[in-house]
């Protein structure tokens, strides 16, 4: 039985910062089809700070409800201080989180960090 | 509105069920084996209740049915105490992809002791492969334990055609069947299976929980799982349940009473269902057989580019509630097994929503689940990267 | 009038017992694995009722609690899964004389399986004798199981001694106790008695049938009995009898208040009936202990010259229901086990009765017993060819 705070039941059903974001400075996908946890994240970034960031997911309750939570945290963080985001604050913000769900939220962490590293890595070719 | 579709886990008991637990729970509390007025009484309710059983499965003597605390139980007794009371005549056990996760785990408890067990595999729409079943036997086969109604998929087996595959042997193989999704929700006939073996389990049918019965044939030599005194059987000790015996009797008399007619009405509905589910949502996949050969009760459809978990805890939060075969639902983060068995892949796996009815299923009630399932999927569709589906 | 006095055998379910079980059957029916909102409360009901349960017996963690279908089966996952799990360790299990059938059954079972079973005897009161209990400690020993209360001749056993004594040896014995006639109808704790197993039956208390559990003490080696899925806790497959744990639990809630007051006035009644019985009755014996080391719930006499099942008989002609450890009344026609075991004869057996009382069991129903008691045995006294009373 998996067992969900108020908190995650209401980012699942209203999950912030949903979509896409057409001219993104960045796009990730972490996961796979196959495995069946997967997720994108869209990042908009001005003077190294995320100023807008949306994302699509193909997954469980968790996976959207920690996408959505994580979109909030970094929102207006610098990129130094969004890469130290870590799975269990976001655990932590959500009033927490079924055990077997935990890499849920490490998958939304793992995909802002390929969006991050993405974005620094076309900085570089610029 | 409040929708109750996950009939295959469990069901509701009736009031009428109800009233008669309560009643041997209150009134006729005694144990049969007291040497007094009211234990007498009770010993003849037991009697009557184990001659009811007998024959609503065509069984020749009420002493071929042994109840049990459930069909887990009773598959316990059936594959532990077959194969350890035979295994001088051999050590190989057979059974299908399909079975409950309690065979599963007997099956392997049992290689644990030393007996090798064939999986047989099932085709597309869930039905054992009869060519395999029969390849498979061996001199060393004591027995093949196939499920009447693969619960997920809703396949009914060919259970009379396995019957005679196994009889048609030159040696004794016992065959089971777990019939928990199928006794009291279709016709049951052992003589016309041929079966050795039967589990029920009584919840499956607005019965009772904690309750069922295996059905073992005259002359089976079987072992005891456990062992005590006061009881009517030796092959199961203990105190019976009888309040949960008689409820249950109480249950599958009311399910044979008009079942035909329920059951064509149910046809009807979960046609409806389908259709309309095929018609309005796109990308959609049915898993199982169509027609005559699905259970009536089951309805199992993948989503594509979406996940289960999600559609139902969206569908939950509207009052819809069903199961799903999605790794994301599951203790071990493992795709359903028949969803992988009848050939899909983790994706199909990963959106299948199972809807399990019961007979007092509405057509109002799938209306409401068709519109709120609508909204979900195309609500989580909007969100999932996967871009196919625009 | 009518006077169950058989409630060692099985107790009525009380009217508040039976609204809860009720209401589990019909409205709180989900399984508590489901994705939907009316499981998620269930399994929270589960969860508490683990915790309650352990509690309640002073056990460390609810995960030491496991649901089981009975008495009978908790004894058979006690013995048989430890026994085959610890194994390596020795083959070499006690039990006491005066065990319920269930634990004799088991240890016969176990016997085949390669495991010597040493019975401790009883003194003429019905308790273990330690000093034998102390010698039948092997190296080779891995479990001693002694039944909490006789449940013949009401002698409380010396739990606290046995425990210390298993404790006190140099390697690790696992201490059984059956305590279907003592949880719930006296005070019970794990931790002083220093027991790491205790089998819990529902229906002894008022509690509904076909539901118990067994208290595991965490590190324990155990094997399963059965296998299976859906469930809690893997030593005990199959969905949890949800209905059945929800009443036990209300069961052991009522019994548990005001247990103090209930166990004065019990004890009240027990002497005042002793009394009654021998005073006005000749040529009787009381069998088992007298005062506090028995268990207020149990009067056993033996009425010399006369049988017991005639005197059963005529009791329950006049509504007064009661038991027997005459062989005639024996399925195979065996002196009760308990009454050689205290040093009785045959004769001792033949005439015994035992009378078992429940927390509600008033004076008016006593002096009714008391009454027909005496108009019974002087009447088969009456045809009795022994002349020896006269
Ligand atoms: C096919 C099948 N077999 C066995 C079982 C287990 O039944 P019970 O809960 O009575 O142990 C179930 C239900 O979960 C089932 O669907
Ligand atoms: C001491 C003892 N152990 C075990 C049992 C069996 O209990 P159950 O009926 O729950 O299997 C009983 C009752 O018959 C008993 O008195
Ligand atoms: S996406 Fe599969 S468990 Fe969360
Ligand atoms: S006298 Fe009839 S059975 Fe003993």
């Amino acid at each position: 039985m998996l067992k969900y705070t108020e908190l995650v039941l209401d980012h699942f059903k209203n999950p912030r910062n949903l979509g896409k974001i057409e001219n993104a400075d960045a796009e990730a996908t972490e996961g796979s089809i196959a495995c069946g946890d997967m997720m994108t994240v869209y990042l908009k970034v001005e003077d190294d700070r995320i100023t807008d960031i949306k994302f699509e997911s193909y997954g469980c309750a968790a996976n959207i409800a920690t996408a959505s939570m994580m979109t909030e945290v970094v929102k207006g963080l610098t990129l130094e201080e969004a890469k130290k985001l870590n799975w269990k604050e976001i655990v932590e913000r959500l009033g927490g989180l079924p055990q077997v769900k935990y890499h849920c939220s490490n998958l939304a962490v793992d995909t802002l960090r390929k969006a991050i590293k993405e974005y620094e890595e076309s900085l570089a070719r610029k | 509105m409040k929708v109750f579709l996950d009939n295959c886990r469990t069901t509701r008991v009736l009031p009428e069920v109800a009233a008669v637990v309560q009643q041997y729970m209150v009134d006729k509390f005694a144990r049969p084996d007291g040497l007094y007025e009211s234990a007498e009484e009770i010993y003849d309710d037991l009697v009557s209740a184990r001659e009811f059983f007998a024959k609503s499965i065509n069984a020749d003597s009420p002493e071929e049915i042994v109840f049990t605390s459930g069909a887990t139980e009773a598959n316990n007794l059936s594959l532990l105490g077959i194969a350890r009371a035979n295994k001088k005549n051999g050590n190989h056990i057979v059974i299908s992809a399909l079975e409950h996760g309690s065979i599963m785990s007997i099956a392997d408890a049992l290689k644990k002791e030393g007996f090798e067990v064939t999986v047989i595999p099932v085709d597309k729409e869930g039905f054992v492969k009869l060519d395999e079943l029969k390849k498979s036997i061996r001199p060393s086969t004591i027995m093949i334990s196939v499920i009447s109604v693969g619960h997920f998929v809703g396949s009914i087996m060919p259970l009379e055609e396995i019957g005679k595959i196994v009889k048609s042997q030159d040696h004794k193989i016992y065959f089971h069947t777990d019939a928990a999704e199928m006794y009291a929700k279709l016709p049951v006939d052992v003589k016309k299976i041929n079966c050795d073996l039967m589990s029920v389990s009584g919840h499956k049918f607005h019965g009772p929980k904690g309750v069922g019965f295996l059905y073992i044939k005259k002359g089976t030599k079987i072992q005891p799982v456990m062992y005590g005194a006061e009881s009517f059987d030796k092959r199961r000790p203990g105190g019976e349940n009888i309040p949960a015996i008689m409820g249950m009797k109480k249950a599958a008399e009311l399910s044979f009473l008009n079942m035909e007619k329920a059951l064509k009405e149910l046809r009807r509905l979960q046609e409806y269902f389908i259709n309309r589910v095929e018609r309005e949502i796109d990308h959609v996949i049915l898993n199982g057989p169509r027609g005559e050969t699905r259970t009536p009760y089951n309805v199992n459809f993948s989503f594509s580019f979406i996940e289960g978990e999600a559609i139902s805890l969206g569908l939950s939060m509207e009052g819809v509630e069903v199961a799903t075969g999605s790794a994301c639902a599951s203790e071990k983060l493992e795709p359903n097994y028949a969803i992988l068995a009848i050939g899909g892949d983790h994706e199909r796996a990963h959106g299948s929503i199972r809807f399990t009815f019961d007979r007092f299923t509405t057509q109002e009630q799938i209306d409401y689940t068709v519109e709120k399932l609508k909204s979900v999927v195309s609500w989580l569709r909007k969100i999932s990267p996967i871009k196919s589906h625009t």
